[in-house]
C-alpha cells in the first residue's frame, strides 16, 4: 500500500495542491501571482518525485494499484512527466500573461492543477469508468480555464462549443462503455483483455460496438476527423496559456489513454487498424487544409495540432501490442509538447494586452525587435515541422520508423507527404518574424521574465530531447 | 593529425555559427571570426588531406553509439569521394569573407553554419547522421536568401524551401525504409551507410524508395525536370548563398547519388540508370539553352551552373569507373569554377549596382586582373584543356559514350553549349566600349587579388596535373564498382530474397 | 407478463418523454417532458431490480438536476423571443433521424447479437443499498474518490463562471 | 427481454443524438446530452442485471455524478450566454469561425 | 624503337612560361605606370627562338637515328590514370612533327620579330605578345603531343588564342563577334574530335592512349571497319573546324576580318594547318578505311572550289586571301584525302612560306595607305612600294602554282596523287581551282598594283614600308621561290626529300602511276594556271573601275549567303530556342507542376475554411457524419 501511494505521490500532489490553492484563494492576501507560483512550485515538486520514481524506482512494469484501476507503467510515468512539466510551465506563462491580460484569479491555478490531477489519472486509469471520470475532471477543469474570461464573449462562446460537444463525445464514451461491460461483464482493462483472449475480437459484436463508442471520445479529445472541427474554435477562444496547455498536456493525457486501452487486446488494436489508418490519413490532411487557410496564429497552431494528432494516430497504429512500452508515442507527445509549449509560452508574453497581436501579419519583422523571441519561436516552428536537429524530427523519424517496422509504408509516406504540406505554414511566420520589415515596434517590456525564461528553457528541450535516445 | 579532427571541422563552424548568432557581436568581429575559423577549417582540411591514405575505404572514423536500439551512430569517415567535396567547401568557403567585407553579422553566421553542416553531410557515415546535417545545411540557406537576397527573394526562398525539403522528407523515408530492411534481413538494426550495400533490395517498395532518394538528390543537384527553384534562387540569393549552393551544396546531391542510390540500389539503379542519364543530358542542353536567353548574368551563371550539374549528374548514372571518377573530379572543378563565377558575378554587382548584362562592358580594360581571373574561371567552366574543367567533362563524355552512344553524344555538346552562352557574357560584360556603369569599376584589391589567386592556380593545377588529386579520387570509385560483385557474392540468394519478400507483403 | 406490461407502458413513456424533449420548442417544457422520461427510467430501473439506482433516479436525477435545470430556466427569465427562431425543426429532426438512423441500426445490430437473457427480478439483496454500498466502498473506491475531486471542480467552476465576484483581486 | 431494455436504451440515445444535432436551444442540447447518459445508464443496469453484478449499478451512480457536475457546469456557461447575449441560439455564438 | 628524351617537354615550355610571364607582367602594369615596350618584345622572342633552337636540336637527333626509328619520346609525368584509361602528359618527335615542330617554330619567331615593329605603339602591346606566346606553346603541344588527348590540348589552346588575337581590339563589337564564331565553331569540331577520340579509345585505347600504341593495335579485333570509319569521319569534323573546311569553314574568313594580319597571317600559316596534320598523324586510321580517305578528299576539294568561288569576287584584300587560305586547305585535304600524306604535309609546309608572305605583303599594303583593305580604292601601287610589290608578285605566283616557285610543285604532287590514285574527279576540280587561283590572286596583285591609282588621296600618302617590314617580306619570298624544292619529284631530277623525311610517321602508299599521269597532271596545271592569270590580265592588267556584280557573280560575291543561311538555321534558331525555353516551356511546362500544386495547395487551403462554420451543431453534425458511416462501414464488417 505504501508502495501503491509512493506510485501515486505525483497525483496526490497536485490534487491536494490543488485543493490547497483553492482554499487559499479565498483569502483575499492570496494574489494570484503567488497562486502562480505556488502552483508551478507543486508541479515542480510532483514532476521532481515522478523523475525519481522514474529513475530510480524502476517497479515492476504493470504494478497494479487500487485494485487494478489504476496501473502506473513507465509509459504513463513519461507521460506523467510531460504532463507536469507542461502544467509546470503553463503556470510560469500564465503567470506572465496575467500580468497583462486582467481577468485572473487564484482558483486559474487551481484548476490547473486539477486539470493535471484529471490527467494524470488519465494517464494510469485502467478501467472505463474511471478514465470517464478521470476524463471529466480534466475537461472541466480545461472547460472552465477556457471559459475563464468572462467578459469575453469568444471566450464564452469558445467554453459553450467545447462543453456541448464534449459532453456529446462523453455520452458516447458511457454507451461504449456500457456496450463494454455488457460483452465482458467488468470495465477493468485486465478482465477486458482476459475476455478478448479468451473470446476473441471477432465473435463479440458488443465489444467492437463498445470499443468503437470509446474509441470516438478518445479521437474527439484528440481532434481526429471528423471530430475535429471544434479545436480551432475552442484553441481560439481560450487564452494563450490555456491553449498551450491544452494542446500539451491535454493531448498526451489523451494518448496515454488511448494507447492503453488500444494495447488491451493485439485483436482489439488490429480489428481498428484501418480505421484508425484512414482516421489518421484524413487527420493530417484536413488538419493541414485548415492550418494553410488560417491568418490567426493560434488558429494555424490549433490545425496543426490536429495534424500532430494524426502522426500520433500513426504511432497507434504501427505501435507493437506485446512488450508494450509507448516509448515512441511519449517521445513523439514530449516533443511536440515541448515545442508546442514554448510557442505558446512567447506567444504569451508577446500577444500583446488582451492577445492585440493574433495572425501573421502582427509578428512581422518581430526578429528585429526580438531577435531571442523570434529564433526561439522559429526553433519551436522547426521541431514542429519536423526538421532536424530538434526534437520534433526524432519525434517523426521515430514514427516513420515505427510505421515502417510495422509495415505500414503507405501509411508512413502519407504521413511525409503530410508534412511536406505543413511545411509552408510554419514557415510563413519565419518568413513574417523575419523577412518583413516590423509594421510596429514590439517595444512594450515582458511584463515579467518568468515566461521568457521558460521559452528558453523549453528551447533547451527542444534540442535536448532529440537527443535522448529511445527504443522503438 | 589528432583523433576527432572530422568532428572539429564540422563543429568549428556550427559552434561559431551559433555563438555569433547568440551574442551582439558586431559586423567586422563576425566578419573576422568567420574568416579565422574558416581559415582553421582550411588547415585542419589540409592537414586531413595530407594525411589522406586513398585505402578507398572510409578513413578517419569516429564512432560514437547514439540510439543504439536502432543502431544509429554518431559516425563520421571520408574516403576519397567525399574528401574532395570536403576539401573544396574548405578551400572556397574562406574566399566570401575576403571579399564582402560589409555584410551583416547573420550572413556571416548562416554561412558558418552552412559550412559546418555541408561537411557534416559529407563526413557522416550514418544516414541519420547524413539526414540531420542534409537538412541543417538548407537551413542557413533559408535566412541568408530571405534576409539578403534580392527584391524577388521571397518566392524565391519559399520555393528553394519547400522543394528541397520536400524532396528530402521523401529521402527520409527511404532512409528509414533502408534501416527497417537491414533489421529485416539482418536481424539488427543498423544504419550504417557502409552496410546498406549488402541489402538485398527487390520490388515495388525498393523502387519507390530509390525513387524516394533520386528526387531529393535530384532536387539538390538539381536535376532536371527538378531545376525550376534554381534560377530565381540563385539569381535572387546573395552571393555568398548562391556560392555555397552552386558549389558545394549541389554536389552534396550528387554525392548522396553516389553514396546511397548506386551502392545499394544497385538493381533498380542499373534498371532506371538510362532514363536518369537522359535527365543529366536533357538538363544540360535545356539549361544550357536557357542561359542564352537570360539578361541577367547571374541568373545566366545559375543555368550555367545547372547545365554543368546535368554532365556531372550524368558521369554518376553511366555506371562507369571513368565517367564516375569524372564527375567527382568535374564536382571539384566546377565548385572552383562556378564558385569564383559567382563570386565575381557577386563582386560585379556589388561594384556596378546592376545584373544586367546590356548594362555592362569594357570592364577587361578597367580591371584586367578582374577580367584574367574571370576569363580562366570561365575557360575552366567550359571545359578548355589545360584547366580542371576538362578532366572531368573528357572522362564524363569517354564513360557516357561507353555507357550510350546516344547519351554521350549528347553530352558531348555541351562542349559547344557551354561555350555559346559564356562567350557571349564575356563579350558584353568584358569586351566592348566601357558602359557607363562599368566606368568607375574598380580592380580587385590586392587582399582579394591574393585571395583569390591559389584557387585560379588550383583551376591551372587541376588542369595540368591532375594525377595526385585523381589517385586518391580512383580507390574509391574503383570501389564502388567492386562492391555489387562482392556483395552478391556474400549474401545467400535465396535467403536475402526471403527476407526482401516479407518485408514487403507486412 | 405483469413486468412486460409496466415494461411496455415505462418504455412508452420514457421515448414519449424523450421525443418530447427533442420537440418541444420552450426549453420549459422539454424539461417536463424529459422529467417523464427519467422516471420512467427509474421505473425500469426497479423492473431491472436496481433498488437502488431506482431511488437515486428519483432522487438525484429527476429530483435535483432536473430542478436545477428548471431552476435555471426560470431564473433566466426566457422570453418566446430569446428563444431561437426554428421554422425548419421538424426538417432538421427527421434529416437527424435519417442521419442517426445507421448508428441506431448498428447499435440494435450488435444488441441482437448477444443472447436472449430474461430479467426477471431477483429476489436477494441483489441491488440493494448495502450490497452496492459494500461494492462502492471496496473494490470502487478510487473512483469514489475521485468523482469527489471532479464534483469540486464543478463547483469551483459554476462558482467562477457564474458567479459576480470581480475578476481579480 | 432483456433485447427490448437494449432497443430502449438505444432509442433513446439515438434520439438524444437528434436532438443534439438538431436543435438550436442550448436547455434542448444539454437535455439531450443528459439523455443520452440516461439511455447509456440503462444499458449498464440491463447489462448489471444480466451479468448479475452489480458493478454496472457502481458505474451508473458515477455517471449520475457525472452527469450532475457536467450539468452544472452547463448550466453556469448558459447563465454566462445568457448574460452576454440575451439568446439561448447556438447559432448566435458563431464568430469564432473560418 | 623509340628513344627517350627528357627536352621534348621543354619546347613548348618556353612560349608557354613566356605567355604566363608577359601576360602578369601586362596585367600588373596596364593600368599604372607601363613598362618599355622592348621588355616584353625581348621576352616574347626569348620563348620561339629557344623553341626553335631545341627544334634544331630535335631534328638533328631525329636525323642521326636510321629512318625506322626515328621516334624521340619524353613523358612528362602521368596526366590522368583511371581504369584503363591512362593519359600522359608525353611528347612524341617522329619526322612529321619534327618537320611541322621545324616551321611552326621558325614562322613563329619570325611573326614575333615582325610584331615587335608591328605592334608597336599599341597600349596592349603585352597582352598581344602573351597571346601570341601562347599561341606558339599550344600549337608545339598541338603538334608534339604523343596522343590525341595531349594533342587535343593544344588543339583547343590555339582555339582560344585564336579567339583572343582575333577580338584582339575588343572595343569593337563586330572583331568579338568574330572571335566568338571562331571560338563556337571550332568547338562544334572539337565536338566530333572528342567523340572520335572516345570511340578510338573504347575500341584500342585500353592498351595505351598515344599513336604508337594505337598505330601497334589498329588491326584488333574491336576495330571493325565501322568503328574505324565513325572514328575517321569525327576527328576529320575536328579538322574540318580547325581547318577551315566545309561546312565549318566560316570562322575563318571572319577571322580574317579582324584587325592584325599578324594574327591572321598565324591564323592562315600555322593555326589552320592542324586538321592536316591531325588526318596525317592519324594516317594510320585513315589508311584503313579508304572511305574515309575519299570523304575527307572530296569535302576539301569542293571547300577549294567554293573558297576560289569565293576568292574571285571578293574586295577586301585579307579576305582574298583568306579564301585562297580555304582553297589551299581544301587541297591539302584533298592530299591527304587521297593518302598522299606526304604532299599534303608538303602544301602545308610550302604554303605557309607563301601565304605569310602575302599577308605581310598584305599588311604592308594596309599599313601604307591607313588600314584601307577594300582593293577597289587601291591601285597602281607598284611604284610606290616597289619591294612590296616585288615580293608580293612571288608570293602570288607561287598561290597561283607557277612553276618553279613552290606551291607549283606541292600543288601538283596533290593533284598527281588524286589522279595516280584514281580519283579522276577530285583531280579534275582541283585542276578548274589551280585555274581560279591563278584568276584571283593576279586580280588582286593587278588591281592592288597595277593600273591607275582609284583613290589619289591614299595614294598621295602611301609610301614603301619600313625595313623591319620589308625584311621578312623578303625572307620569306626567299622561302616561297625555293621550298618547292626541297620535295622535288623525279620527273625534275629530284629525290622527294620531304616525302622519304615522312615515310616513318604516315601511312601511304607512293602511287606510280607512269611518266604519262605525271606529265598530264602537270601539264593540266600549268595550263589552268596560264588561263587564269591571262583572264585576270584581260580584265584588270591595265586598271579597271569597281565592277557592280549581278546574277551568280553577286551571289558569290555574297559567299552563296552562308552566312546569312547559318544564321537563319542554326543562330536564329539556337537563340529562339532558349528564349522559348525561358520564356515559355519554363514557366508554363517545367515549373507548371509546381505552380499549379502551389495553387491547388492554396485554393484547397482556402476552401476548407468553409467547413469550419462556426455553427457548433453544425460541428456535432460532422461527428455524426463521421459516426454513421463507420457505423455502416462496421455494420457490413461485422457480417
Amino acid at each position: 500500500m505504501t508502495n501503491d501511494l509512493m506510485l501515486l505521490m505525483p497525483l496526490i500532489i497536485v490534487g491536494a495542491g490543488a485543493i490547497l490553492l483553492m482554499i487559499a484563494s479565498t483569502y483575499d492576501k492570496f494574489t494570484h501571482e503567488l497562486a502562480a507560483y505556488g502552483s508551478a512550485g507543486v508541479f515542480a515538486v510532483a514532476f521532481l518525485v515522478q523523475l525519481s520514481s522514474c529513475i530510480a524506482g524502476n517497479v515492476a512494469p504493470f504494478s497494479e494499484v487500487f485494485n487494478g484501476i489504476l496501473v502506473v507503467s513507465n509509459f504513463s510515468k513519461a507521460a506523467g512527466l510531460i504532463i507536469l512539466a507542461c502544467g509546470c510551465f503553463t503556470a510560469l506563462s500564465s503567470q506572465t500573461y496575467f500580468r497583462r491580460n486582467n481577468f485572473c484569479s487564484p482558483e486559474y491555478y487551481s484548476l490547473t492543477a486539477f486539470a493535471a490531477a484529471g490527467m494524470l489519472l488519465l494517464t494510469m486509469a485502467q478501467e472505463l469508468i474511471s478514465v470517464f471520470i478521470a476524463l471529466e475532471i480534466m475537461s472541466l477543469a480545461i472547460y472552465i480555464l477556457v471559459g475563464y474570461d468572462r467578459k469575453n464573449v469568444i471566450s464564452t462562446e469558445a467554453v459553450l462549443k467545447y462543453l456541448m460537444l464534449g459532453a456529446f463525445a462523453g455520452a458516447f464514451f458511457v454507451m461504449g462503455s456500457a456496450l463494454v461491460y455488457g460483452a465482458a461483464g467488468s470495465t477493468k482493462f485486465v478482465k477486458i483483455g482476459q475476455y478478448l483472449a479468451a473470446n476473441g475480437m471477432l465473435h463479440s459484436p458488443v465489444m467492437i460496438g463498445g470499443a468503437f463508442f470509446i474509441m470516438v471520445a478518445f479521437l474527439f479529445k484528440a481532434a481526429a476527423f471528423p471530430f475535429h472541427a471544434w479545436v480551432v474554435d475552442v484553441y481560439d477562444g481560450a487564452s494563450v496559456p490555456v491553449t498551450g496547455y491544452m494542446a500539451t498536456a491535454l493531448k498526451t493525457a489523451i494518448f496515454a489513454v488511448f494507447a492503453n486501452f488500444l494495447v488491451i487486446d493485439g485483436a482489439l488494436q488490429h480489428k481498428w487498424i484501418t480505421f484508425l489508418f484512414y482516421i489518421s490519413v484524413l487527420t493530417m490532411f484536413v488538419g493541414n487544409l485548415i492550418a494553410i487557410g488560417q491568418q490567426s496564429l493560434k488558429r494555424m497552431l490549433a490545425a496543426s495540432g490536429i495534424v500532430h494528432s494524426g502522426y500520433l494516430l500513426i504511432a497507434l497504429v504501427a505501435v507493437g501490442t506485446k512488450d508494450f512500452t509507448g516509448s515512441v508515442i511519449a517521445f513523439y507527445l514530449a516533443a511536440y509538447a515541448a515545442s508546442t509549449l514554448g510557442i505558446f509560452t512567447a506567444l504569451s508574453y508577446l500577444g500583446g494586452t488582451g492577445e492585440a497581436r493574433k495572425t501573421f501579419d502582427d509578428f512581422k519583422g518581430l526578429a528585429k525587435a526580438r531577435p531571442y523571441s523570434a529564433a526561439a519561436i522559429s526553433i519551436f516552428l522547426l521541431s514542429m515541422a519536423g526538421i532536424p536537429p530538434t526534437a520534433g524530427f526524432m519525434g517523426k523519424f521515430y514514427i516513420i520508423t515505427s510505421a515502417i517496422d510495422a509495415g505500414q509504408i503507405t501509411l508512413a509516406v502519407l504521413g511525409i507527404v503530410s508534412s511536406i504540406i505543413s511545411m509552408w505554414y510554419y514557415l510563413r511566420l519565419i518568413i513574417a518574424m523575419y523577412f518583413h520589415e516590423a509594421s510596429e515596434q514590439f517595444d512594450e517590456p515582458a511584463p515579467s521574465s518568468l515566461a521568457p525564461v521558460c521559452t528558453f528553457i523549453l528551447v533547451l528541450c527542444v534540442f535536448a530531447i532529440s537527443l535522448y535516445p529511445i527504443a522503438v | 593529425m589528432f583523433e576527432h579532427v572530422l568532428s572539429v571541422i564540422i563543429f568549428l563552424p556550427i559552434l561559431a555559427g551559433l555563438i555569433l548568432l547568440a551574442t551582439p557581436a558586431s559586423r567586422s568581429v563576425a566578419r573576422f571570426t568567420g574568416l579565422a575559423v574558416s581559415l582553421a577549417t582550411l588547415v585542419l582540411s589540409l592537414d586531413l588531406y595530407a594525411g589522406f591514405q586513398a585505402t578507398g575505404h572510409l578513413e578517419f572514423v569516429e564512432n560514437i553509439p547514439w540510439i543504439e536500439s536502432l543502431g544509429i551512430s554518431y559516425a563520421l569517415g571520408v574516403d576519397g569521394i567525399s574528401l574532395f567535396i570536403l576539401m573544396a567547401g574548405s578551400v572556397l568557403l574562406p574566399l566570401v569573407y575576403f571579399v564582402f567585407g560589409t555584410r551583416e553579422k547573420g550572413y556571416y553566421a548562416n554561412l558558418l553554419l552552412v559550412q559546418g553542416a555541408m561537411a557534416g553531410a559529407v563526413c557522416a557515415a550514418d544516414m541519420i547522421l547524413f539526414y540531420i546535417f542534409w537538412e541543417v545545411m538548407l537551413l542557413p540557406v533559408f535566412f541568408m536568401l530571405g534576409l539578403y537576397g534580392g527584391p524577388q527573394r521571397l518566392p524565391a526562398t519559399l520555393k528553394i524551401t519547400l522543394y528541397t525539403i520536400a524532396g528530402s522528407l521523401l529521402m527520409l523515408a527511404a532512409i528509414v525504409y533502408l534501416g527497417v530492411s537491414y533489421h529485416a534481413q539482418f536481424g539488427e538494426w543498423s544504419f550504417a551507410m557502409d552496410k546498406m550495400a549488402a541489402l538485398n533490395l527487390t520490388g515495388r517498395v525498393a523502387a519507390v524508395a530509390f525513387f524516394g532518394f533520386m528526387i531529393a538528390f535530384a532536387i539538390k543537384i538539381p536535376l532536371f525536370p527538378f531545376h525550376t527553384w534554381l534560377p530565381d534562387a540563385y539569381t535572387e540569393a546573395p552571393t555568398a548563398t548562391t556560392f555555397v549552393l552552386s558549389a558545394i551544396m549541389a554536389k552534396i546531391g550528387v554525392y548522396g547519388v553516389i553514396r546511397f542510390v548506386v551502392p545499394v540500389f544497385d538493381l533498380e539503379f542499373a534498371r532506371f540508370a538510362i532514363l536518369l542519364a537522359y535527365a543529366g543530358v536533357i538538363g544540360m542542353m535545356y539549361c544550357g539553352l536557357a542561359a542564352i536567353a537570360q539578361k541577367d548574368f547571374k541568373r545566366m551563371l545559375a543555368f550555367s551552373s545547372a547545365s554543368h550539374m546535368g554532365v556531372i549528374a550524368l558521369g554518376v548514372f553511366c555506371m562507369n569507373i571513368q565517367a564516375l571518377t569524372g564527375s567527382i573530379y568535374q564536382i571539384v572543378a566546377h565548385a572552383t569554377s562556378t564558385g569564383v563565377l559567382f563570386l565575381f558575378a557577386g563582386i560585379l554587382e556589388e561594384r556596378t549596382n546592376t545584373r544586367t548584362i546590356d548594362d555592362l562592358g569594357g570592364i577587361a580594360a578597367k580591371a584586367p586582373v578582374f577580367a584574367l581571373y574571370f576569363a580562366i574561371a570561365m575557360l575552366a567552366s567550359v571545359g578548355l584543356p589545360g584547366t580542371s574543367g576538362f578532366i572531368g567533362e573528357f572522362m564524363i563524355v569517354l564513360g557516357a559514350i561507353k555507357f550510350n552512344t546516344a547519351v554521350g553524344v549528347l553530352a558531348g555538346t555541351t562542349l559547344i553549349i557551354g561555350v555559346c552562352y559564356m562567350l557571349w557574357m564575356f563579350q558584353r560584360v568584358f569586351f566592348e566600349k566601357t558602359a557607363s556603369r562599368s566606368e568607375n569599376f574598380k580592380e580587385l584589391s590586392l587582399v582579394e587579388g591574393l585571395a583569390f589567386l591559389p584557387v585560379i592556380l588550383l583551376i591551372i593545377v587541376m588542369g595540368i596535373y591532375p594525377h595526385p588529386f585523381l589517385s586518391k579520387i580512383t580507390p574509391s570509385t574503383a570501389l564502388q564498382f567492386a562492391q555489387p560483385a562482392s556483395v552478391v557474392a556474400q549474401a545467400p540468394a535465396s535467403n536475402a530474397q526471403n527476407l526482401g519478400l516479407t518485408i514487403e507483403q507486412k | 407478463m405483469f413486468a412486460d406490461g409496466l415494461f411496455i407502458g415505462f418504455a412508452v413513456l420514457a421515448v414519449l418523454g424523450a421525443v418530447g424533449l427533442v420537440l418541444f420548442r420552450h426549453p420549459m417544457n422539454g424539461a417536463m417532458s424529459f422529467v417523464v422520461t427519467l422516471i420512467s427510467l427509474a421505473g425500469l430501473y426497479a423492473l431491472l431490480s436496481a433498488k437502488l439506482i431506482f431511488a437515486l433516479q428519483l432522487i438525484v436525477y429527476a429530483g435535483a438536476i432536473m430542478s436545477l435545470i428548471v431552476f435555471i430556466i426560470m431564473f433566466l427569465n426566457i422570453q418566446p423571443g430569446d428563444l431561437p427562431q426554428e421554422e425548419t425543426k421538424l426538417f432538421y429532426v427527421l434529416g437527424g433521424g435519417i442521419v442517426v438512423l445507421p448508428i441506431g441500426l448498428f447499435l440494435a445490430k450488435i444488441v441482437k447479437s448477444l443472447p436472449e437473457h430474461s430479467t426477471e427480478i431477483l429476489g436477494n439483496n441483489f441491488g440493494g443499498v448495502k450490497e452496492v454500498g459494500l461494492l462502492l466502498f471496496r473494490d470502487w473506491l478510487i473512483p469514489f474518490e475521485i468523482v469527489s475531486i471532479l464534483l469540486l471542480v464543478s463547483l469551483v467552476g459554476a462558482v467562477i463562471l457564474a458567479g459576480k465576484r470581480g475578476t481579480t483581486k | 427481454m432483456m433485447h427490448c431494455y437494449l432497443y430502449l436504451s438505444i432509442i433513446l440515445f439515438c434520439l438524444g443524438i437528434v436532438g443534439v444535432i438538431a436543435r438550436r436551444n442550448v436547455f434542448t442540447v444539454f437535455m439531450s446530452v443528459e439523455l443520452m447518459l440516461n439511455a447509456a445508464n440503462l444499458a449498464f443496469i440491463t447489462f448489471s442485471r444480466v451479468h448479475e453484478s452489480m458493478d454496472g449499478h457502481v458505474l451508473a451512480m458515477m455517471v449520475m455524478a457525472v452527469a450532475a457536475a457536467e450539468a452544472a457546469l452547463a448550466l453556469a456557461v448558459v447563465i454566462l450566454l445568457h448574460k452576454h447575449k440575451s439568446k439561448l441560439d447556438t447559432n448566435v455564438f458563431s464568430l469564432l469561425k473560418g | 624503337m623509340e628513344q627517350s628524351v627528357n627536352y621534348l617537354g621543354l619546347i613548348p615550355l618556353f612560349p608557354l612560361l613566356g605567355a604566363v610571364l608577359i601576360g602578369l607582367l601586362h596585367v600588373f602594369t596596364c593600368n599604372r605606370t607601363k613598362l618599355p615596350e622592348k621588355v616584353y618584345g625581348i621576352l616574347a622572342c626569348v620563348g620561339p627562338v629557344l623553341s626553335f633552337v631545341m627544334a634544331l636540336k630535335v631534328f638533328v637527333a631525329l636525323k642521326g637515328l636510321p629512318p625506322e626509328s626515328r621516334f624521340l619520346v619524353h613523358k612528362a609525368f602521368t596526366w590522368f590514370s583511371v581504369g584503363d584509361l591512362h593519359i600522359n602528359m608525353g611528347f612524341l618527335a617522329d619526322p612529321l612533327s619534327c618537320l611541322m615542330l621545324l616551321f611552326v617554330t621558325f614562322i613563329g619567331s619570325l611573326i614575333h620579330i615582325y610584331s615587335i615593329g608591328y605592334m608597336g605603339g599599341d597600349k596592349n602591346y603585352g597582352k598581344f605578345f602573351a597571346y601570341m606566346n601562347l599561341f606558339l606553346g599550344s600549337m608545339l603541344v598541338l603538334v608534339l603531343g604523343d596522343g590525341p588527348v595531349v594533342m587535343f590540348v593544344g588543339w583547343e589552346g590555339v582555339g582560344l588564342c585564336s579567339y583572343l588575337l582575333i577580338s584582339f581590339y575588343s572595343e569593337d563589337r563586330s572583331n568579338v563577334l568574330a572571335g566568338n564564331k571562331a571560338f563556337i565553331v571550332n568547338r562544334v569540331g572539337d565536338l566530333g574530335f572528342v567523340l572520335g577520340m572516345s570511340f578510338l579509345f573504347w575500341a584500342i585505347g585500353a592498351q595505351g592512349f598515344d599513336y604508337l600504341s594505337l598505330k601497334a593495335h589498329v588491326n584488333d579485333p574491336a576495330m571493325t571497319q565501322g568503328v574505324l570509319l565513325t572514328v575517321c569521319l569525327l576527328l576529320f569534323v575536328g579538322a574540318t573546324g580547325k581547318s577551315a573546311q566545309i561546312p565549318l569553314y566560316v570562322w575563318l574568313p571572319d577571322a580574317m576580318a579582324g584587325p592584325t594580319p599578324v594574327s591572321a597571317l598565324i591564323h592562315a600559316a600555322t593555326m589552320v594547318t592542324a586538321g592536316v596534320y591531325m588526318v596525317a598523324r592519324f594516317s594510320f586510321l585513315y589508311a584503313e578505311v579508304a572511305l574515309a580517305g575519299s570523304i575527307v578528299a572530296w569535302v576539301g576539294i569542293l571547300t577549294a572550289l567554293l573558297a576560289a568561288i569565293f576568292g574571285m569576287f571578293q574586295e577586301d584584300i585579307k579576305k582574298v586571301l583568306a579564301y585562297s587560305t580555304v582553297s589551299q586547305l581544301g587541297y591539302m585535304f584533298a592530299g591527304v584525302g587521297v593518302a598522299a600524306y606526304s604532299a599534303g604535309i608538303f602544301h602545308v609546309f610550302t604554303h605557309a612560306f607563301f601565304k605569310a608572305l602575302l599577308f605581310l605583303g598584305a599588311g604592308s599594303v594596309i599599313y601604307a595607305l591607313h588600314h584601307e583593305q577594300n582593293i577597289w580604292k587601291m591601285g597602281g601601287l607598284k611604284n610606290k612600294m616597289p619591294k612590296t610589290y616585288v615580293t608580293m608578285v612571288i608570293g602570288a605566283l607561287a598561290l597561283a602554282g607557277c612553276p618553279p616557285f613552290s606551291g607549283f610543285f606541292s600543288k601538283d604532287e596533290i593533284l598527281y596523287s588524286a589522279l595516280a590514285t584514281g580519283h579522276f574527279g577530285i583531280w579534275a576540280v582541283g585542276v578548274l581551282v589551280a585555274g581560279m587561283t591563278a584568276y584571283y590572286t593576279f586580280r588582286m596583285i593587278f588591281v592592288v598594283f597595277h593600273g591607275e591609282p582609284r583613290d589619289h588621296h591614299a595614294y598621295e600618302h602611301a609610301q614603301e614600308s619600313p625595313a623591319v617590314m620589308t625584311v621578312p617580306l623578303i625572307i620569306l619570298a626567299v622561302g616561297a621561290l625555293f621550298a618547292g624544292l626541297l620535295n622535288l619529284p623525279a620527273i625534275f631530277g629530284g629525290d622527294q626529300i620531304v616525302s622519304h623525311w615522312l615515310a616513318p610517321s604516315v601511312t601511304e602508299h607512293h602511287p606510280h602511276a607512269g611518266v604519262f599521269i605525271e606529265i598530264l597532271a602537270i601539264g593540266a596545271s600549268v595550263v589552268a594556271f596560264a588561263i587564269g592569270i591571262k583572264i585576270a590580265y584581260a580584265k584588270f592588267g591595265k586598271g579597271a573601275p569597281e565592277p557592280s556584280f549581278t546574277g551568280f557573280a553577286d551571289f558569290a560575291y555574297h559567299k552563296f549567303y552562308v552566312d546569312e543561311l547559318y544564321d537563319k538555321v542554326i543562330v536564329q534558331p539556337y537563340k529562339a530556342i532558349g528564349s522559348s525555353i525561358w520564356k515559355v516551356i519554363e514557366p508554363n511546362v517545367t515549373d507548371a507542376p509546381v505552380k499549379g500544386v502551389a495553387r491547388l495547395y492554396m485554393v484547397l487551403g482556402t476552401a476548407f475554411k468553409v467547413f469550419q462554420v462556426g455553427y457548433v451543431r453544425v460541428y456535432a453534425l460532422y461527428m455524426v457524419l463521421g459516426l454513421s458511416l463507420m457505423s455502416l462501414l462496421l455494420s457490413q464488417s461485422l457480417n
